[in-house]
């Protein structure tokens, strides 16, 4: 295992110096593990928070800013948040109008932002939550602990930010974020596992003509092995899926987004194929974006996130963003 | 069983724990995240401090302690449960000075109900209850046929290992290694293998008797 | 080798397709390899081109817009482009008010840039050229190439691009141009090598625990190769040997950017321990970019810039600039 | 020599440098960005190309379209050099319909001097004039000492592959091997190697005599 670290025990802390250092416009509680808006809390507007493993970056902490996160909580690499680090940026971004909770649906995100949640309930905060649950490669079941969620995050985080940024009550954040989180699905593809710093070595090993199809945001192996293929092919896969469980039609906002270890270039040639099957489904690409944003560590691959449009959801993402890893409009 | 014992019980699991680190997190590679070994590593050494700097004057509160220290430091599934498994069990103990076998065996089963209403998991989801589960039926068993507290633990962490072991086969329908389907199948799970190595640590305590804590760097 | 494509021939015109789908902002001739503005030729404005191998992605397309280049003329992998491509871009983007051609310091997109200057001033064009050359792993010589254009590329491009957007002429937005080359340094370490899709592996073999240290954009090994350390210790490496070459002080603008196949966790590792050295040094990293902008297909690694600011340089950076990798201000 | 003689020499570069091209690729990997194999075949099956869709009818129409050819379509270092090369050989050929060994001779040394003029490499330098240099001199001089335009072929390519060898011990002081310093000796310079193939080709032709391209794909 070769990373640029210092030490595996220091990972997330340095990362956050990093954080601190290169973005004035966060405040960092390094010690607590929090990245917050400057500015926050903002009376009268409803703050977010999301967290989650580390390992996923720019996921969550580059999404803190203008228009989207007023804070992230970073866990250890792939582990989530505890509830103290939790209650802590929820009471520290309550600007009065209540705090909506972001949340990936993995066992250890939903225990430990429920724990929270009752905490800063003790402390007079309302907390509501959008649980994000988008990955199609998981069949969803009441017996089992259901969707994963990955890549909708970054498009819950935008569109509920700027509906909060505008001024709306935690009931209409809440149900946009809703909304967003029901119109999307992704799905992923593996070429390479991911290597933490603390196992030193892949999570999975792969034969030199073997991908995983349908993998998740931790090192997980997907649910099917399969041999390697040429990438409009292995999008056709992923697309077929995401298909199968809410068809692509009209103008959607679309991510391919790389796993941390895969060139740009690679991304903008599967976005390619992806928006010529929109195309052939009579869907648009009408909004996008292609690069990292919801990565596992060093992993190779790809996952595609749509959403279906509504003028509503394109106009919350068109409004002004000013966040490291997202920014227009400002 | 005073106060003492349930620190060194504690001082036991982190030495576990440390020792298992690796191999825990290479269970939870196959068919998680790789962090379990340094998440429970990372929450127990957490916990030793914590007794250390404010040791707790009756065994429920060490057991809260652990239990609340858990829940601050581990984060991931198992800090939560694991977190409020010994939170229960410490509540469940109240305010005595000395604890009977019997008292013990009648906690662990409330650890167990503070996992199953938290995580939702029955037996054979292949979680830490599938372990955790057997060892409390174990340990209630031996104590209600007359078993001194040895035998108890001694049952208790037999049919925890069993339990893990019994993971093995099964596919996962709780935490990440239900997201894997069929394949989850073949490994054993990694909460269900350090639920093992917390309650043979029990055994391992009243086995030795002799208290180790001091010579333990 | 497992990557993203579709077939080896194709990965640049498939690259372009995916950049086209992707940037409505960009108007792509896929057929001749050429990224315009979509308001390109802007009639009085001085036209920005680059141009170089492919395989560093986001530059130099990625830098097309707003404030800062009007056309990028990609080559094959790691290759120049052909001169053709690089007139037909050239008298595309121009104004009336000449082009500038802004070009990385390697023989190959000399002799092509060089050659594509003549033609173009056959067609009436005025073109002159601003020689990035900021490497300083590479030691100037009057026998050698010279020192090798790696990131200040990407300073040069947005300083020049946002004078020429402001309407300067020829002569000013050269000066400027030259002015920030002259101001930067840089120096590079791989972790990894990359591979080509061509070559089908990497362009050396690393042991476990060995790095390059030293090296350029193409994959070609560095000075020296090394044991592997940590991030602090690397980043001193790299520190030292450009404050050997052009001592840090006062206000820099500073870029830690990845190889390709870096992680962005580990980038901001790296930032932390680069602003603590600039700190050390009396500078400050007045402004910073941390990410994939000069990259090496999927090269592990990382690669340090700094531009000693001036007033002028610093108002430049800040003017709104909008393209696919690089945004604010608009 | 005649226009056809020229045409089967590219055609014979063409075949030559597809056979070589992973091999040149390698060479370029080692002290390079692994493309220069890559580069070439591309450039020469243009060439090919561009000969079949417009026959020239002169020896030096054929070189100048070759040259322009592999300008348009090589990029890189080698792509504006072998380019120049072709060009200006095939403008000293000027007009004429036959070419003797002695003006072939004349155009090799006007190409190399394309090359120095443009990359500035002296001998020595590691690059492609260690190979076209030896070579320009070697037909020279058997065409000075009136030997037939085999033997001066094969006196020519003999001298390009022992220029190309000639590198391996070399530092480079051009092109982008000069980036690794004193590493890059021990290693043949790819262009060298490919001035070898290039000029190696010419000696396969006039060795034949008989043409070979009608059975060629
Ligand atoms: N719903 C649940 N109920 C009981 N135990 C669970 C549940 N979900 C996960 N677990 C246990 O947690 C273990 C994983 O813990 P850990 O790796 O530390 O957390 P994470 O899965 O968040 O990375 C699993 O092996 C399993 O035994
Ligand atoms: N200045 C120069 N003069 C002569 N030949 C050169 C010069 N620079 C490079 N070369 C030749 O070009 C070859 C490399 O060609 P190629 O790999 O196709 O281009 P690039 O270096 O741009 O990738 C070198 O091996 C060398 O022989
Ligand atoms: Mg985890
Ligand atoms: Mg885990
Ligand atoms: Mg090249
Ligand atoms: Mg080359």
């Amino acid at each position: 295992m070769k990373k640029l670290i210092n030490d595996v025990g220091s990972v997330v802390t340095d990362t956050l110096r990093g954080v601190a250092a290169a973005h004035p416009s966060l405040r960092v509680d390094i010690e607590n593990k929090i990245i917050f808006r400057r500015d926050a809390p903002r009376p009268g507007k409803v703050g977010l928070v999301s967290g989650g493993g580390s390992g996923h970056e720019p996921l969550h902490g580059g999404y803190v800013g203008y228009g989207m996160l007023d804070a992230a909580c970073p866990g250890e690499i792939f582990t989530s948040p505890v509830p103290d680090q939790i209650v802590r940026a929820t009471t520290g971004v309550n600007g009065g109008a209540g705090v909506l909770h972001v949340v990936k649906n993995y066992t250890g995100d939903v225990l430990n932002f429920e724990m929270a949640a009752e905490l800063s309930d003790d402390e007079g905060v309302e907390v509501a939550r959008v649980l994000v649950d988008d990955d199609v490669a998981v069949r969803d079941s009441l017996y089992t602990a259901g969707r994963r969620g990955t890549g909708a995050a970054v498009f819950v985080e935008k569109i509920a930010g700027a509906l909060a940024e505008a001024g709306a009550p935690l009931t209409e954040v809440v149900r946009v974020g809703r909304e967003v989180n029901d119109r999307s699905r992704s799905f992923g593809v593996a070429l390479s596992a991911c290597t933490t710093p603390a196992a030193g070595r892949p999570t999975f090993e792969l034969g030199e003509r073997e991908i995983e199809l349908g993998i998740g945001i931790h090192g997980e192996p997907g649910r099917t092995r399969a041999a390697h293929r040429e990438a409009r092919e292995l999008v056709r896969i992923a697309m077929d899926a995401i298909d199968d469980d809410l068809p692509l039609s009209g103008e959607t906002l679309v991510m391919v987004n790389g796993m941390g270890g895969t060139p740009l270039m690679e991304l903008y040639i599967v976005f390619a194929e992806v928006a010529a099957y929109l195309k052939e489904k009579g869907a648009t690409a009408a909004r996008r974006l292609v690069g990292n944003h919801v990565t596992s560590l060093d992993m190779l691959g790809f996952s595609v996130t749509t959403c279906a449009l509504t003028d509503e959801l394109t106009r919350l993402w068109d409004a002004p963003v000013e966040t490291p890893a997202l920014r227009w409009g400002r | 069983m005073d106060t003492r014992f349930f620190v060194i019980w504690m001082e036991e699991i982190t030495a576990a724990v440390r020792a298992g680190r690796d191999h825990l997190t290479r269970l939870d590679a196959a068919i998680g995240d790789a962090d379990h070994g340094t998440n429970l590593d990372r929450g127990f050494a957490a916990v030793a401090e914590a007794l250390a700097a404010r040791p707790p004057d009756t065994p429920g509160g060490v057991l809260v302690l652990a239990g609340s220290t858990l829940i601050r430091k581990v984060g991931g599934a198992s800090g939560p449960l694991y977190g409020t498994a010994f939170r229960d069990m410490g509540k469940a103990l109240g305010d005595a000075a000395d604890v009977s076998a019997a008292e013990l065996a009648s906690a662990l089963e409330a650890g167990l109900a503070g996992v199953r209403r938290l995580g939702g998991a029955e037996e054979g989801d292949k979680t830490m209850v599938d372990a955790l589960a057997p060892a409390a039926r174990a340990m209630a068993r031996t104590v209600d046929a007359g078993g001194d507290p040895e035998e108890a633990f001694a049952a208790a962490a037999a049919a925890a290992e069993e339990g893990a072991k019994a993971t093995v086969p099964l596919v996962a329908r709780k935490g990440r290694a239900s997201y894997l389907g069929a394949r989850s199948a073949g490994h054993e799970d990694p909460g269900a293998a350090s639920t093992a190595l917390i309650v043979g640590a029990l055994r391992a305590v009243a086995t030795r008797r002799s208290p180790r804590s001091e010579s333990r760097p």
